[in-house]
């Protein structure tokens, strides 16, 4: 081929370039594996991560839920996954009419009336959603609850330190573990939303209503998070409660934990927000023939035809794991999901109600939860989850002085479907043998 | 379509309803175990105003084998790079090793939660750390950070590292003059709005006649001291190389500025040339191309940042870096950016990406952009006689053509597009970059054989042929597919975004 | 077509040459780790004269790229449950479970060797074990082998043991005169054959115009002594259930005979009844029918034998047997007609059938049956009006029809058949059993939901007034697929089996 | 749907069933598992297979091999696996292209003229050849050679029981491990065939063109039959050495060692024959077009219209399976397969010398070898190999007395690719410490 272009050596590919920025040795990276050789390296790295070998009690954003085998086969289709963002809707209507119902089931769980194809994950959708009410309202001050996602408050930070925006934290009430009436003092008419989450990040059931009628008293906008999407199963629609606009991650709909990622932001909103919503949106479309298919549409808000005027930079999204989640939510069904709420909410309180039977335990937050609590040992929790990691062989939740230092007794556990009752009482015990009580 | 092309004939192709108009009461796809503890009055736990009352009206009840059969048949309206050549500029399509998705399967990556215990995950951390290794060998650049979950999520993070070097570097007051990013006319959409959610205001830098950026443009533009970078993409996105790289860089630095390269190209340049030996102070990669981890129709990405020693401190938290033989997160970065993303990104990307850099060696990742800029320059060959060429300058892992000679018989960018559809190929990037009218941008990638490029090249002359003798087989194009072309205008003047229920809408 | 019918439509669909076609010299497609042992000169352990001189020449040479596009793109030239009901009667297409695949493929498993030590295996044997009791809950009939690899293959096991029973109750001697098996016209044409090749003549019963056994042939047949024995499908193929079973086992019994039934049509019976019962001696079940495991294209299959007590010495060896809480392998069955598969059978098929008992449970086993007969019976109901149903009596899980009204203006079997191509159905079981005239066999299983149901009778309605109306447009069915009806005949009378290079052969 | 066609209930769909014929409780089978409890409960059993977690040097018929990730990739399209034998070619021609490319590899590999589309395995689809042969010659007496696999001995015994053939057994040279002069004595004109393996049962490559030439002589056919089918990578074809059948195990071919099956029978005979070949055929068509296809052909051979007069009785016959392979010998290629062929041998002789240096060991046999060989230890083998296995978890052979009770000290070792050195060097180890050496 070279010749048949009239060139002599594969170096002349190269011409371009100025010699004195050509590398003139192989790069430094490893020399070529084998299949076998490769997998025989990754499977070890795999058997030093003990913690994915454990029984584990581990939530706060990231959740082990099952995920019926159908999920993987489909999205091991190479149709779905070897295919790029559906350009060319007369061959990529798989991918345009996945989305159409990815945004559908979106708005069936949130009651919301749009939703887009996807975010990259929870955290940035929050982020997104802070900036888009900044946009809606023309306000710069948003107030968050103290107990949405730490890490989900330190990406939207970060987002916004560049766009004038002013960004409160209201203080969560000890007792109840939601928002506290000090948001009252922070809320004023130059705020552009209220940004809560719930099940918030202690687990507690947030009065979102109430927040969104404080917000929408003022012309603020409600923005309501959610990390544990199962919870939709249960709870009510975010709708209902009058968010304005809604993030979630959906990572608990069929995504494997993976050490964080990829995971899946879901974004909904009202219809007359519609053209603010970040990402694409995909929508119906028919051709002369009167043949029904499905576009990316409204791509005048993006940054392919906006730049710097779009509504969000984001380009690749989530595609794939939308799919995965649309797999899950069809395969779950409406009974399904129900069903898998009420078996997270059942054990979870099975698990409360055993962990504050035990000496010196408590849980300090009395809010309705649905699958994470709370708990205050009578030691720091560090060394007490260490120690039944290496004794019991158990992952028994997270250190909360891991984002509050001054919290270093407290633990938060979550509990799913995928714990068996052997294992809750198994960490019951642990617990109790760890703490020396 | 002429009797030699035969890549592709026609097929029965099942159709399928939305889920939602298949779905029947009472059907079900799953089954959980039945619930092990006792059962607490639900009131108890919560009270029912806490509760949905919709009872999920409107989520589909289906059976195991109607979401198979579903997605089954939807998959098969798909073109995949599974099926052939997916020549789309800018986007790399190459092929995805089905390696790579078994690496990010194995239980002890797929299983392990993000927030464990760092001695816990000693492997996953080593897995980051090395691919970050290799990321700064193959850029130059030595700092790394893995958070970014695509390109554009990359260029902002990389973006807000400029500003806050700037503002460390002149302090606040002097830092907010600089609010002024550069960017090419020719550059992708994602730069600019980057840079707007940065802070930044965006300056546009003409590109010359030979598709280059425009020296004395940059100059003049970097005489005032607002400027507080460039973002520029090398290849850029007519695939040409910035051969005044160097010079760019100096012009920008000596100007106060920091030079940010948007990477998406670094397909043309793995193992032969290096960002950071030009000057570059940041890029971001996209391993989503240049790493061959999959597109999923429209993601997930990775979109890694690196950059120089001295930018380094600015990077998002948590670092990734190791001790001796340990691995460990080190959130101390007082002069970061702050995080961009929950967790350390996208996880099961690294793995795919690093299962590519070992599969191929040192070698084997030079070979590749040999190859893929062998294809390029096999088809700017090709197609040179029969399409305008608007630039003269040999290409580099991607060729753009124009329009122009079949555009005066009617037959456009987006016909000739549509038409390559009947001849089995996916079509190129059409109406980009910007600047080039009726731009068509082609990227073989080095996963293509020979036999395919010819045939390529023998469907686009033909379609250049009936362009003239046949316009309307070209205008009406495709004719083989199970829809035509939709009417998008149509369906965004009145958008319908979600299905809904014959009647009555679906409460909350 | 007509309009409503609109299963399918037609979409682009890629071609691919023969593989061998595609080859190019010096591709690779594979990577193995270097030899990591000192090389010794090969003549020193393999003399030339033992090695081979053609360098493997022909064999493919293509990348891995090359390897997934060929057989991605072939595979989208199929039909399959995946795509849609698949009613070949006889054959039992009904859905195959991904998570049976998934069990299929666990390590501990599918990397295990058959010749381990059994204390290494007991998991595995475990398996065996317990698929077998169930199985033999399922027929009634205790003992019970796995060796078989398909229905044919249990067939001829089973009649073996008939033969060696017989040889030990009678003697050689006496034994040698009872050389007869009786079969239907009705039959599968496994049944004769594997009758054969244990070195039975076959005698023929006739069929009853209401599609049963003829009783009186039956005795009349049994009359002389010389019956070893009948193979009798039940439900037979024609879908009824033969109600006489019990009459039919006494009279087989009576003369000396046993009954062997093939189990093929167990989809109308599980959890609903069982031939231990009814009288029966020996039966095979396919694994890959009733029980779900994959048909791969033709294969690979699992044809369990199950038997009386009294037959069960005679089973293949190794018998897997349990002790207490230990599994083991029993050589020591000196009545035994020996082996018939090395190693322990299509083990990954037992895996997989064990895991769809588990899932189902045996209330679901049961509502299996009911919805395959249910679906069959909706059929039949569903069709009577336009196609000629030769036997009155409801059919159980599938039902014949026959293309005797069509036929008269000229539209047979076969291009009904083709015809229901192009309405996006796998066509049904055609000209089989062979004792009905152009016999159209359906089997739905309990795989397809109401809908699908609806529109494959719709379709077929469609059909049967275009075999009137319009006979042209069913004669010359298929007109959707990729390629038209292929000239079997020519076919056969210069058979070509392989691909050859253009100009020479290839040498050994 | 009962009450549209008519009916009460659904115990009215098996009126045609007699009532005391009908089962009156339900299954004694177990409840049913949700996907958890299934997976859990195989996990745990596979969990009590510890051998499928040890290097092996178990062969005899069953090999470990590496296989190529694309082939289980490919294998798991739907498309694939759930269709049926392809007898509707206008929308079954990716079954049938396959199965095309499956008979030309089995052609090239063996040098034959005609291969059919698959047997069960190599042990039934010998017994197939051993009757095959009987039809052709119409001489009952076959000859085997005592180093076949003895349960491929034993399947032909099964299966020729009853069709009046008469199989005597050739002695092994206990020097050469080869077909001793005993065949000679045994030979005659009602010989329809030899039957011999090679390499055999111990590893030793035959002399399987002296046979055939010996076959030939007296009017009999030439049977080969191949247990390691990556044999032929190196060794001479099939063809070249006279043999006018050839079946052979094609489980090396990428297909998992799945205690024992699926595995894949290899049938390929001279082009006379190829009327009486078992199972199926898959030929070149063509339509009114002109257009290439396959279909099943020559369906004549076959039981569907030939009933007992049949070349066989097989109907399904290893359809995935033979893709599964198909995509292996593409994969792996023309360099591919005589690459694993070379790292066989080569290992299989760095074994055989380390092993050959401990004291008391010895290699009994003196025929050149592939990558089998059989280990003559100083005391009982049974008893060695289950120490190597509990002490250095090694399964470090098979010992013959399986077969073979008057060889207690003797055991087969199998060498591949997958056997790292270290391995090999643990197996050595481990060997000189159990035997006390
Ligand atoms: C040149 C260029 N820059 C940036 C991007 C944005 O990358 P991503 O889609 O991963 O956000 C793309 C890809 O779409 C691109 O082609
Ligand atoms: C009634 C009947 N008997 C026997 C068989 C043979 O089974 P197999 O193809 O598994 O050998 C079949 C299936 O083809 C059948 O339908």
């Amino acid at each position: 081929m070279l010749h048949q272009i009239g060139l002599d050596s594969t170096a002349d590919l190269f011409d371009s370039i100025p010699a004195d920025l050509k590398l003139s040795r192989e790069l430094k990276t490893p020399a070529a594996l084998s299949e076998l050789e490769l997998l025989a390296g990754f499977e070890q790295k795999a058997a030093r991560n003990p913690a994915a070998r454990r029984p584990s009690f581990l939530g706060a954003g990231a959740y082990s839920h099952y995920c019926p085998t159908v999920v993987d086969h489909i999205i091991s289709r190479s149709e779905f996954f070897t295919a790029y963002t559906p350009y060319q809707p007369e061959i990529s209507q798989g991918t345009l009419q996945v989305i159409f119902e990815f945004q559908t089931l979106v708005c069936q769980l949130t009651g919301m009336e749009v939703a887009n194809a996807s975010m990259y994950d929870g955290s940035t959708a929050l982020a997104e959603a802070v900036l888009m009410a900044e946009r809606i309202t023309r306000r710069s001050k948003v107030i968050a609850c103290g107990a949405v996602h730490p890490e989900y408050l330190d990406v939207v930070r970060t987002y916004v330190q560049h766009a004038g925006i002013d960004l409160a934290v209201a203080a969560t009430d000890p007792v109840t573990g939601q928002t506290s009436a000090d948001i009252d003092r922070l809320l004023d008419d130059k705020t552009a939303a209220i940004v809560v989450q719930s099940p918030n990040f202690f687990g507690c059931v947030e009065d979102v209503e109430a927040l969104a009628e404080k917000a929408h008293a003022v012309g603020a906008l409600l923005v309501l998070a959610i990390t544990e999407s199962i919870s939709l199963g249960l709870l009510r629609s975010p709708a209902s409660l009058g968010a304005d606009i809604v993030v979630a991650e959906g990572q608990s709909f069929g995504v494997p934990l993976s050490f964080g990622g990829p995971y899946l932001g879901l974004f909904a909103t009202r219809e007359k927000y519609a053209r603010q919503i970040p990402g694409r949106l995909v929508g119906e479309a028919y051709d002369k023939q009167g043949r029904r298919g499905f576009v990316l549409t409204l791509a005048t808000r993006e940054q392919h035809i906006r730049r710097e005027k779009a509504t969000s930079n984001i380009c690749t999204n989530e595609g794939l794991i939308a799919l995965a989640a649309t797999v899950y939510l069809e395969t779950m069904g409406r009974r399904g999901l129900q069903e898998v709420a009420q078996q997270c909410v059942q054990k979870a309180a099975y698990a409360a109600r055993k962990i504050s039977e035990l000496p010196g335990f408590s849980l300090p937050y009395s809010a309705p939860r649905f699958n994470e609590f709370v708990v205050r040992a009578p030691v720091p929790a560090v060394g007490l989850l260490s120690a039944l990691a290496s004794d019991k062989e158990i992952t028994g939740g997270l250190a909360l002085s891991r984002y509050f230092p001054n919290q270093p007794n407290d633990f938060l556990v979550c509990v799913t479907e995928m714990n068996s009752r052997n294992e809750i009482d198994a960490l019951v015990e642990g617990l109790g043998q760890s703490s020396g009580a | 379509m002429s009797s030699e092309i035969t890549k592709v004939t026609q097929h029965i192709s099942h159709n399928e309803a939305l889920i939602f108009e298949r779905s029947q009461p009472g059907r079900i796809g799953y089954r959980l175990p039945p619930l092990d503890v006792e059962e607490t009055p639900l009131a108890e736990i919560l009270p029912s105003a806490f509760r949905r009352s919709d009872d999920l009206e409107g989520l589909p009840e289906v059976s195991e084998v109607d979401v198979i059969r579903h997605f089954t048949r939807m998959s098969t309206w798909n073109y995949s790079i599974d099926l052939g050549m997916y020549p789309l500029g800018s986007c790399t399509m190459k092929y995805n090793s089905r390696l790579n998705e078994k690496v990010a399967r194995i239980a002890g990556f797929a299983g392990l939660h993000p927030l464990v215990e760092e001695k816990d995950a000693q492997g996953a951390l080593e897995v980051i750390y090395e691919l970050q290794e290799h990321l700064a060998e193959i850029t130059g650049l030595p700092g790394v950070s893995l958070q970014p979950a695509a390109g554009a999520h990359g260029e902002m993070t990389g973006v807000m590292i400029i500003r806050a070097f700037i503002d460390a570097r002149d302090g606040e007051g002097a830092s907010a003059k600089r609010r002024t990013m550069l960017i090419p006319d020719s550059a992708h959409g994602t730069n600019p709005a980057s840079a707007h959610l940065s802070g930044f205001s965006v300056k546009t830098i003409r590109s010359t006649a030979e598709g280059l950026t425009d020296l004395d443009h940059l100059r003049e533009l970097c005489a005032h001291g607002e400027v507080a970078g460039l973002m520029l993409t090398n290849p850029n996105t007519l695939g040409l190389f910035e051969k005044n790289i160097k010079e760019i860089c100096n012009i920008v630095h000596e100007a106060g500025g920091l030079v940010y390269m948007d990477g998406a190209n670094m397909n043309a340049l793995v193992g032969i040339a290096r960002p950071g030996d030009m000057g570059v102070d940041v890029i971001h990669l996209n391993l989503h191309k240049t790493f061959s981890t999959p597109h999923g129709g429209g993601g997930p990405g990775c979109g890694p940042c690196c950059t120089t020693k001295e930018l380094e401190p600015f990077l998002p938290v948590p670092r990734v870096i190791r001790k001796g033989e340990v691995y460990s997160l080190d959130f101390d970065q007082p002069q970061s950016i702050g995080r961009v993303k929950a967790f350390f990104g996208n996880y099961g990307m690294m793995l795919r990406a690093l299962s590519y850099i070992q599969t191929h060696g040192f070698d084997g990742l030079r070979e590749a952009t040999e190859a893929a800029v062998l294809n390029a320059r096999y088809i700017a060959h090709g197609l040179v006689s029969d399409y305008d060429k608007p630039f003269d300058a040999p290409p580099m892992h991607e060729v753009v053509f124009t329009d122009k000679r079949q555009s005066r018989k009617g037959a456009h960018t987006l016909d000739i597009a549509k038409r390559l559809i009947d001849y089995g190929f996916h079509p190129m990037t059409i109406y980009f970059p910007l600047i080039v009218q009726g731009a068509m941008l082609i990227e073989p990638t080095e996963s293509v054989g020979h036999q395919e490029l010819d045939q390529f090249i023998a469907a686009m002359r033909s379609i250049a042929r009936e362009a003239v003798e046949n316009p309307e087989l070209v205008l009406n194009a495709p004719h083989s597919t199970r829809i035509g072309r939709l009417d998008e205008a149509a369906a965004a003047r009145k958008p319908v975004l979600r299905w809904k229920p014959k009647e009555a809408g679906v409460a909350g």
